[in-house]
């Protein structure tokens, strides 16, 4: 793909989405996670939406309130912090409204390992004695090699999308976080299609002086925007913390409307200036 | 005199008990009392050992107030190296991990855990934030330890509602009693000094061995200093708000 | 295991590795590899050694000549520049005196990740129609998913020892590359033991202030030791390219003996003095 | 007038000239002359594509002499990433390579290719250096372009002596003629114009089908101004050494 034009705006990045998509997302429970584009998502009103991700919370949990999900792929959801668990994704699955598949962190990154190295399932250890294999239908075959150590087998994961959200980017998309990549490496390998929302532009020199902090290089992104604050209310370290209060104002709104924090959104500030 | 526990001081302190010189260590997320305890740990005894936590540290050391989250980036803080989720888990699959604390909302006699649901896991009563990597690491480390704030019939249970994970759960901290794993079983291994073995049996839903349970040593001076400069005006404490039962008189 | 005292002499590191132990080397062909540790292991006059690299050379090579070696596993041998087939290695296999399980780079590396996640084996893309399969008895299986996507599957590789070379190390055996680490990542996460030899000791807080470009953490490693010089004659960027004029009298002199390029190497000006 | 091509100008050029805008191009170790075809690439054709290269560069730029190995760290300069050796093989076997560079001792008129053995596997005349990636890459990628410095019936064979890997080869470049690949064979697609299909014909293994050949368009003043860049002093042309077969009168 041209390596022009992958700028754009948040808005322009999330009208490439079609209803019914699967989305991986980057980031772990209020860290990092790229929480701005998933509320232009719920601006936007998109439906019927698969959000896969090992450890989602606040980004999966508004979704759910938005009415944006349909299904789920996830290990564990909590608002982490001491939130307790994630009320709005809790109601949409007790209703029926969302289908999880349930997974053990790992047996995501598994399905994603398979599909970022192209082949159809990846082996994963542990799993036995848990029902999760059961409601999944996870096999599981002996090794062929004669060991006769039983290993389940999982099956690929490839999102139509990943967005994850990163410390810095250049004009060209490559992409760096700091600290803890959480899952993120396994999720932009099995993108069909990724995205990277970013903290702050920085020129393409910065990443020639130290090549290997870059997580994503450039040609394997198809679009990506600049988002100050793009990890709000979470923490993106070591720029900010989390923002508890706010979280805390969300959590408490839980049986009205998403509006009052939706309308906080510092990405609401770059509406329209076209920014990156 | 020795200090006594209190039901906070209970948990992490046995929870920290549990690690052992140089072994690797893991605590991860939505566990804040584990986190206190690995950090107690490396304040108040005279070992080493690796500390790994799910925000990618490797022996952290915190330049300032312990996190709320456990996941906290904070927890990164004079770490040498990056080791993220992705490397823990393999760590553990190919059999590097010595101990992790991994939490639970049900456990059964036989240590095997539930963190899914309540109710039936196709139309559940409530749906619960899932195992996390428990599915996983319980059958693949050496032994993982868990802990409950409340010690009642609903979350020590003849019967799970859904076996999310089974495998080397060797202790259970609550702050009634240390449970250790023997021969598949959970037996009381000690006991808060401030209730008897009987009370815990009528809040324990499993059949209670306790047959050679003590008495939990007392705190250590070294413990208590630990636990008190990680929290220092007893935020945590408050925040954890563990009760003992009211039991039946 | 303890932190303290991981740091010894090559010679000490060298010995604790028995006859007959499988050993992966990190690096790729001239690049970065362990050489120093290699040329003690014929000083030692190890025997019977399994050598496990996706793309050995010299290392293999002078290995073969030294006739250290009873089986290798590798993808591609080869001295590279201008240097062509490695002679040692082809004589030790034509010779029937090494034994060859050959690999297509990324199988060998499959069978590493496999080992790194403790599963007993590790599917891999691709290999249809490679005679390679047969020769090594890989089985394939049908996606038990659905997909009639046939996948081979590469038993586990899990060496006995890893020996890496980094440009950095530690007091506690923190270790770091730069540039590419080639196969490294995947070699040191399948190690039973692990060893790293490096450039250089640098303090704790060096990697304090960049913990991402950690490639291995100290609790991994086994035991080290720094040995400046010790990818001679090959290369370790960004301090020192390959040596030319040394692999090629290490070539002309492929019919006799390996003494006069042994005695030029730099690692012998540290013997005795319990460097690092 | 046309400059003319030499034998080494010959395979460079047509090795670059396989490379497509906006494609992911790979090449690889032992590869020299795909290294030159892809510099010359970026420096001769007006547009775009990525640049992988087994040293983990990333759209490299070099910033003095190209290096004597294509594996060298200096291919690293001014890459904004490090890519390295398990990244791009993930990457082909997704399906995210479009063109790699791949050597090959023996080719079939098939594409399948032979990096192995003279002789049999498992006795071997010669063993040969063994084919990296190919048995993995060639069926995953969505092109492959080889190369033969030596256009002889020991190279271009009917039959391997061992089928290392087989899949999507579609381009062959001697210093004779550039081969496709149509349905399964492979055919000469154009051929060097100081020599002759017949001439071709004499020094190959397999049943040449030159059906469609035609003469293979002259070098570009760009092309050859951006081979002249990359190899001033004629080091590279004079260690490829690559020589026309001298042909029966």
């Amino acid at each position: 793909m041209s390596r022009k034009s992958k700028h754009t705006s948040l808005e322009a990045l999330v009208e490439r989405i079609p209803d019914g998509s699967s989305i991986g997302l980057g980031g772990s429970f209020l860290h990092r996670g790229p929480f701005a584009f998933c509320r232009e998502l719920i601006r936007q009103g998109k439906k019927d939406l698969e959000i896969i991700k090992a450890s989602p919370g606040y980004d999966l949990d508004i979704l759910c309130r938005a009415g944006a999900v349909r299904r789920v792929r996830a290990g564990i959801v909590a608002l982490e912090g001491n939130f307790g668990l994630a009320g709005g994704y809790r109601k949409a699955v007790e209703s029926g409204k969302v289908e999880l598949e349930e997974h053990a962190c790992m047996t995501l990154v598994a399905g994603l390992r398979a599909a970022g190295a192209g082949v159809p399932f990846q082996p994963v250890g542990g799993v036995h004695g848990s029902q999760i294999a059961e409601v999944n239908g996870w096999k599981k075959i002996a090794d062929p090699y004669g060991t006769n150590q039983e290993t389940y087998l999982i099956p690929a994961i490839r999102p139509d999308f990943v967005v994850i959200h990163a410390n810095e980017i250049d004009a060209t998309g490559n992409a760096r976080v700091f600290g803890s990549p959480h899952w993120d490496r396994a999720m932009s390998r099995a993108a069909r299609t990724l995205f990277v929302t970013a903290e702050k532009l920085v020129e393409t020199e910065r990443f020639r002086e130290r090549p290997e902090l870059t997580l994503v290089p450039g040609f394997m992104v198809s679009g990506c925007c600049v988002i100050p604050n793009g990890a709000w209310p979470g923490s993106l370290a070591p720029d900010y913390s989390v923002t508890y209060d706010e979280v805390q104002a969300y959590v408490d709104d839980a049986e009205r409307t998403i509006e009052p924090h939706m309308s906080r959104a510092p990405e609401l500030k770059l509406k329209g200036s076209n920014h990156g | 005199m020795a200090e006594r526990f209190t039901p906070f001081s209970y948990v992490v302190i046995n929870l920290a008990r549990v690690i052992r010189p140089d072994e690797v260590t893991f605590s991860g997320v939505n566990s804040t009392l584990p986190m206190l305890a690995c950090l107690l740990a490396k304040r108040a005894y005279d070992f080493d050992f690796t500390w790994l936590n799910v925000a990618g540290g490797v022996d952290a050391e915190l330049d300032g107030p312990v996190p709320l989250s456990s996941g906290d980036p904070a927890l990164m803080h004079g770490s040498a190296a990056v080791f993220p989720n992705e490397e823990f888990y393999d760590l553990c699959t190919r059999g590097g991990m010595d101990l992790c604390f991994l939490g639970a909302s049900q456990i059964d006699a036989t240590g095997a855990t539930n963190n899914s649901v309540i109710g039936d896991w196709h139309s559940p009563k409530v749906r619960l934030p899932g195992g996390g990597g428990s599915a996983v690491m319980m059958p693949t480390l050496r032994r993982a330890a868990t802990w409950r704030t409340e010690h009642s019939a609903r979350t020590l249970v003849d019967k799970l509602f859904f076996q999310t994970a089974k495998g080397n759960l060797q202790t259970v901290v609550t702050p009634l009693c240390v449970f250790d794993k023997r021969d598949g079983r959970l037996v009381v291994e000690s006991y808060n000094p401030d209730v008897t073995v009987d009370q815990i049996r009528s809040v324990t839903g499993f059949t209670l061995d306790a047959a050679t349970a003590k008495p939990t040593p007392a705190p250590t001076d070294a413990e208590i200093a630990a636990l008190r400069s990680l929290d220092p005006d007893g935020r945590f404490a408050a925040d954890a708000n563990i009760q003992l039962p009211e039991f039946a008189a």
